[in-house]
């Protein structure tokens, strides 16, 4: 059993929960609020993603593109809809509210889009190295020879871009840097003249274009349905708050980390337990909150 | 000056209201004992226990409309083979009533959602019964059916499902061979082949391919799980040895470190037990991972689906499914083909099967009431009489005094004295155009492996 | 014996020495003012001996008790009891709950006496609703006592909590500017409060920034600047003071 | 006046005589050989009365921890699964998969209703001073984790299949199917009302203020000498031992427990429920859960006069019933019988 060959397949799912991570974090450090519908937005990205390849002329990335501009137009649509109104009232009803949306989101696409599972059509090329030497340590091999996809690659450079990107944005730009400080202090950075709701927006789309984008990705690998994106919901959250909530940087950081102890766990636990990998993700979340209730790289989460 | 600051008057309104309705509702439904048969004879249905059933049955005959109840996965995990099973049951709904009908009256399918949850199976199941008057359920999975035991062992409905392959109800269920003696039934029946069986002739077949190590991957769910204790305990039994299991989540992202742990092992083939869309997944990763080696899949893999998603690695792969086509699969196809465009899956024909073998048996009763039905589910399809496919040619039959036995789409059905079916084994090969056929193990040599009264 | 004392206290924020090797004592019955620019610390200085936060460093003693880093409730129990800058009532309760809570030793605040509604619970509750309907009188409250108190105006609120804090009959009162956002007559009515407690031996230890009241009605008064100890004394004397005027001018020029 | 006029009183004592009378009849519907007639149209209402009564006694408990003090519970399930699921395992005589220990039901019932407060204690020693939303995640991520081991371990907890053959005391007792129902919903329907007198004794005493006191400000209570921690962790320890109580009266009604039974969708019912009704005011807990229950339950007959397919409909109940909880929060983010004001919500 290569370590090397699990460590690329939890880079692998780390950049899936990554990308859809970063959405979902900075949701939390601007707009203050756990959502849970996050999940159902991906599902949308994969649909129109989907629908644009079925439609639009054109190779995969334009249905890319679609999916994008698309989940940011449906994230903006579903904020200013349900969730400005109720920016006021605290964490707590915006959870609440976040999951009685994405019921109604996750059944409404069930109703619109079917029942059955679509496949984007894809190929896929497999690159090996086997020629890597092995390290064995008891059952365990530190090196030993692997492989990776091009869906793999597109995968982990699709998530590369996205971490450029979104650096890029919080440093370089006005926007971005409005975003960080409102992140830090918002009654500080209305002081300073920054317009909240405006920044707000900017959030909520670009958490939109990341989930249109993590939706494709995943829809590739798996398919698309009502699900798609609800099935990962856990892990996205995971990774934002075990990265500690809020920060992108961190909420990257988490997403590794998960995708490579679902990965490590699979291989290396007990055969009687190698269902249970998702819950090791949550049993690593608790002990990071219990430890550092900040997560890995953030603000203090304790009240008293 | 009030001291109860809890008091305010929206408390005591609502005290009130809810109080006044509570003693509403008590005394709506609650008259003692003895002399109140009037108020509930009118909708002749079951669920009353069978100290009275007397007056219960008598309606039967006089009856306009005849209801059974289908409780099915509109949401949910399974929902996407649901449209199959719900058209054979129409198409069936439809030959019954093109036929005149059960007992002449026009024979009715309601069909509720579950999302297969237990909870919501057991409000569904009590309200087809008492609320739309079913007199026998034609669905459930084995996840509502296990726990669900007691309450429909109380429910006194007899339920004869197209789904369940659960080792559970391998010795549960049925009339314990005494038709006219309901005091030892459990009112289960299925018209799928469980687990125990097709999975023998999986087994079988895989070691007479010389597929003597094998590894396993499946699902965490009951369906899965128990596939693959039926076919590894008839694998093992007859000199095969298990290499490596790995059990897996099942909606996963990606399964290549499930697959590479599981490589890592030596066998000759390894076995595969997921859902569909969680199996595409695993076999693409496997396809790219370049593992190779034999695969043999679960019955529910035998869909067009996955050799399109999975690609050419995958032709030669197995699948060993309840023989899809029983005795009279032509006659069963010729009406599904008329209602609609939904795939046939495994539980399709076993669909239709079921509701033409609870209609026959109220044929037979001359009677729609549960017990009645009960009571002739074992004569209409185990007997020695007169062979019929449809419920169009048993009730021709019965009309001439004939006894009857049913001979169905998917399997014989004849139904053994746990109200479970034998059916033979259909192997197919998956090839670019789809899984075709390519042996068939008979229901007879299967049953070689099984032991009598064990199923 | 002081009452109480804060010994070289530190305090850091990101960087940022709120207080810094401050050290305050206050002699039993005192009446004592605390006074500084924005950001000397006094708050921060209150929160220390309060338990509202730990302090990095120095230590607090209560009574001749070493107190440090103690939690709020276990200072309430040992005669310590403050009220808040920003006035933090219960909002979500009314004035005469809001007084009731704060009486200490109530069996009905145990599960089983709750429960059984035992006689000492229901004997205390009695006192403990007599006790507070008094303080609401004093403080002329009552024809709001079943009022939420999100209901009360900033003056009203500033009564509230002082009757809530009274309820805990402390040793040691911390107000944090109780004159704040006050109109002048209920400005005078808290001071005369005040003074009647400090009279009937309570010690007071107040922040406050309307220097006027302040100066009238303490014995002695604590300048702050930048989180040092500036200037103590008589309060005439520290008004007086070079680097109290000139900390003040700079303060207020800002 | 004397000192018992004054305090409080009232609702709880009705409760208790009502919860006394119910046990006492159903008792008498168990034990003697007296007989009720249900129309049978009425049956799948008193099945899903019996478990609103069951779920009653959950959203009590939920409601205590964040009606009452505000803590955010958003795994209260794991409580009830794990009451059950001990329950279960300890008086289950002959089940198909998992442990099953036999032992006399009532001694399960006790085992399931301390594995569910060891749990709550667990969860809340670690966890209490998170605050509210990440108090929900770990929560959540708790009952996951217990989810993935009920399924996982089949050998211990049955897989998917659960555990079978626990005992049912009431069906034990009466084998008339209309009595053994009348007489199930008005024991169990007691035992809720019994829970409502409890909950109501104890808030409405000191207890309670200190509890809502938490709620407002924890700092303020704390600063007048309350010991919040002490109290946050009772209370969250109460309300899962109740979740426990109502798992193992599950188990015992139903006769068995399997993970299907405790899924997420349980957690969400028993929110709304509480949200719908008014978070702080134990009848209307209730009342809103028998709305959203009820709505759920008429819904499935509003299949008969819509002119749309099944499926379709099956669908469009579950985007119902998440609007409505969207509706609520923003609408009416007090209930309909909470007071805004109590909670600090601007309606």
């Amino acid at each position: 059993m290569g370590l090397l060959q699990e460590l690329v397949f939890g880079l692998v799912t780390g950049s899936y929960i990554a990308i859809a991570a970063i959405g979902f974090t900075l949701i939390y450090g601007i707009v203050n609020m756990i959502n849970f519908a996050y999940g159902e937005y991906i599902s949308l990205g994969a649909f129109i993603g989907f629908l644009a390849a079925n439609t639009l002329p054109g190779p995969l990335p334009v249905a890319v593109v679609a999916a994008m501009i698309g989940g940011g137009v449906v994230s903006i649509v579903l904020a200013r809809g349900f969730f400005t109104p109720i920016n006021q009232t605290g964490p707590v009803p915006m959870l609440l509210t976040s999951i009685g949306l994405g019921i109604a989101l996750r059944n409404g696409i069930r109703l619109v889009g079917g029942r059955s599972a679509r496949y984007f059509e894809t190929d896929t090329s497999t690159f090996r190295f086997d020629a890597l030497p092995d390290i064995p340590i008891g059952p365990v091999d530190l090196l030993g020879g692997f492989f990776v996809t091009s869906e793999h690659l597109i995968v982990i450079g699709s998530a590369a871009a996205v971490f450029a990107a979104v650096h890029l944005l919080l440093t370089r730009t006005d926007v971005g840097i409005a975003m960080r400080a409102m992140g830090d202090d918002e009654s500080l950075a209305r002081v300073r003249g920054i317009d909240t709701q405006l920044i707000r927006d900017s959030v909520w789309i670009l958490a939109g274009v990341l989930a249109g984008l993590a939706g494709v990705l995943m829809a590739v690998q798996t398919n698309v349905s009502a699900d798609t994106g609800y099935s990962h919901i856990l892990q996205i959250l995971s990774a934002a708050i075990l990265g500690g909530a809020g920060s992108p940087y961190g909420a990257i950081l988490g997403a590794y980390v998960i995708g490579l102890v679902l990965a490590v766990s699979t291989a290396f636990l007990p055969s009687s337990m190698t269902g249970l990998s998702s819950a090791m993700a949550f049993v690593i979340l608790i002990a990071v909150l219990l430890v550092k209730p900040s997560g890995i790289a953030g603000t203090e989460v304790r009240e008293a | 000056m009030s001291s109860d600051i809890t008091d305010r008057v929206n408390r005591r309104a609502f005290l009130a209201a809810a109080g006044g309705g509570g003693v509403v509702g008590l005394s709506g439904c609650v008259g003692f004992g003895g002399g109140g048969d009037g108020g509930d004879g009118g909708d002749g249905s079951g669920g009353d226990s069978g100290t009275d059933d007397g007056s219960d049955g008598g309606d039967g005959g006089s009856q306009d409309t005849i209801v059974f109840g289908q409780p099915g996965a509109l949401t949910g995990s399974f929902d996407f083979l649901q449209p199959g099973v719900s058209q054979a049951a129409d198409a069936a709904v439809s030959h019954i009533n093109d036929a005149g009908g059960v007992l002449g009256a026009e024979l009715e399918l309601v069909r509720r959602d579950t999302g297969v949850d237990p909870q919501e199976a057991r409000t569904v199941a009590t309200q087809l019964v008492e609320n739309d008057d079913a007199a026998a359920i034609v669905g459930l999975f084995s996840s509502e059916i296990n726990p669900l035991w007691d309450f429909l062992q109380d429910l006194q409905t007899p339920v004869v499902t197209p789904w369940p392959g659960s080792t559970f109800l391998d010795t549960r269920g049925g009339d314990k061979g005494t038709a006219d003696d309901v005091s030892d039934d459990e009112w289960v029946w299925r018209t799928v082949v469980g687990d125990t069986v097709h999975t023998a002739g999986s087994a079988v077949y895989a070691l007479e391919e010389g597929y003597d190590t094998l590894g396993v991957i499946n699902g965490n769910t009951e369906g899965e799980r128990s596939y693959v204790e039926g076919f590894l305990s008839v694998y093992e039994e007859n000199g095969g040895t298990v290499a490596e299991r790995v059990e897996v989540e099942l909606g996963s992202s990606s399964y290549q470190s499930a697959l590479s742990r599981l490589f890592d092992a030596d066998f000759d083939a390894f076995l595969v037990s997921m859902p569909q869309e969680s199996a595409i997944t695993a076999l693409s990763d496997w396809s790219d991972g370049g593992y190779g080696r034999q695969p043999i899949l679960s019955d529910t893999l035998a869909q067009q689906a996955v050799i399109d998603q999975v690609g050419s690695d995958l032709h030669g792969a197995w699948v060993a499914s309840p023989g899809r086509s029983g005795p009279s699969y032509d006659a069963f196809e010729s009406v599904y083909t008329e209602h609609g465009d939904a795939e046939i899956n495994g539980w399709t024909p076993p669909s239709w099967d079921a509701v033409q073998v609870t209609a026959l048996a109220i044929e037979r009763a001359g009677e729609a009431s549960p017990e009645a039905i009960q009571r002739n589910l074992g004569p209409v399809s185990r007997g020695e009489g007169t062979v019929v496919s449809t419920f169009a040619e048993g009730k021709e039959a019965l009309a001439n005094g004939e006894e009857i036995t049913y001979e169905g789409a998917a399997t014989p059905v004849n139904f053994t004295e746990h109200g479970n079916v034998f059916g033979s084994v259909t192997i197919s090969t998956a090839e670019s155009g789809g899984f075709t056929e390519t042996t068939e193990v008979p229901a007879e040599d299967v049953r070689e492996y099984v032991a009598e009264g064990d199923y | 014996m002081s009452l109480l004392s804060a010994d070289g206290l530190v305090k850091e924020f990101g960087g940022l020495r709120a207080i810094d090797g401050l050290s305050v004592s206050i002699d039993e019955g005192e009446l004592v003012g605390v006074m500084g620019p924005n950001g000397a610390g006094k708050s921060t200085f209150f929160n220390c001996v309060s338990g509202v936060i730990q302090p990095d460093d120095g230590t607090v003693s209560l009574n001749g008790t070493d107190v440090t880093g103690d939690a709020p409730e276990s200072l309430a129990h040992r005669g310590l009891v403050r009220t808040f800058q920003n006035t933090r009532e219960l909002e979500t309760m009314t004035v005469r709950d809001n007084v009731r809570l704060a009486a200490p030793d109530q069996p009905g605040e145990r599960t089983l006496p709750a429960l059984l509604r035992s006689g000492s619970m229901q004997e205390r509750e009695e006192a403990v609703r007599e006790r507070a309907d008094e303080l609401i009188e004093m403080f002329e409250l009552d024809h709001l006592a079943d009022e939420y108190s999100s209901n009360l105006s900033g003056g009203q609120r500033k009564l509230l909590e002082l009757a809530r804090t009274l309820m805990l009959d402390p040793d040691i009162l911390l107000l944090d500017e109780p004159f704040a956002g006050v109109n002048p007559t209920l400005t005078g009515e808290i001071a005369d409060h005040v003074r009647d407690l400090n009279n009937d031996g309570m010690t007071v230890v107040i922040i406050e920034h309307e220097l006027e009241t302040l100066t009238e009605l303490v014995d002695r008064l604590v300048v702050l600047q930048q989180g040092q100890l500036l200037v103590e004394g008589e309060p005439e004397a520290v008004l007086e003071d070079e680097r109290v005027i000139e900390a003040y001018l700079g303060g207020d020029a800002e | 006046m004397s000192a018992l006029d004054r305090l409080p009183s009232g609702h709880g004592d009705r409760a208790l005589i009502a919860g006394v009378v119910c046990l006492l009849v159903g008792a008498l519907f168990a034990l003697t050989p007296l007989r009720v007639q249900l129309p049978s149209a009425f049956y799948v209402f008193v099945e899903v009365g019996i478990l609103f009564v069951i779920y009653g006694v959950l959203v009590l408990g939920l409601d205590l921890q964040y009606g009452h003090t505000g803590l955010v519970n958003f795994g209260h399930v794991v409580f009830f699964a794990v009451g059950a699921y001990a329950t279960a395992m300890l008086s289950a005589q002959d089940t198909f998969a998992g442990i099953g220990l036999g032992y006399p039901w009532p001694l399960g019932l006790a085992a399931g209703v301390i594995a569910a407060a060891i749990l709550g204690a667990a969860v809340s020693l670690t966890s209490i001073r998170l605050r509210g939303d990440f108090l929900a995640i770990v929560t959540l991520a708790t009952a996951e984790i217990f989810h993935s081991v009920f399924v996982n371990f089949d050998n211990i907890f049955g897989g998917n299949v659960g555990i079978l053959g626990v005992p049912r005391p009431i069906a034990a007792l009466v084998t008339d199917s209309d009595t053994r129902l009348v007489a199930t919903l008005l024991v169990l329907g007691g035992v809720t009302l019994l829970t409502l007198a409890i909950v109501t004794r104890l808030t409405e005493a000191p207890y309670g203020r200190v509890l809502r006191a938490i709620r407002a400000d924890e700092l303020v209570t704390r600063s007048v000498g309350k010991s919040t921690i002490t109290y946050k962790t009772q209370a969250f320890v109460y309300g899962a031992a109740l979740a426990g109580f109502a798992g193992g009266l599950f188990a015992l009604y139903n006769g068995a427990v399997a993970p299907g039974f405790f899924t997420i969708q349980v957690t969400v019912t028993v929110w709304i429920g509480m949200l719908l009704g008014g978070a702080a005011n134990h009848r209307a807990v209730l009342a809103g859960l028998a709305i959203i229950m009820g709505l759920r339950l008429v819904s499935r007959f509003a299949l008969d006069v819509t002119p749309v397919s099944g499926d379709v409909f099956a669908s469009i109940r579950l985007i119902v019933v998440g609007l409505i909880l969207v509706a609520v929060i923003r609408y009416r983010p007090a209930g309909i019988w909470g007071d805004p004001q109590e909670l600090g919500v601007d309606q």
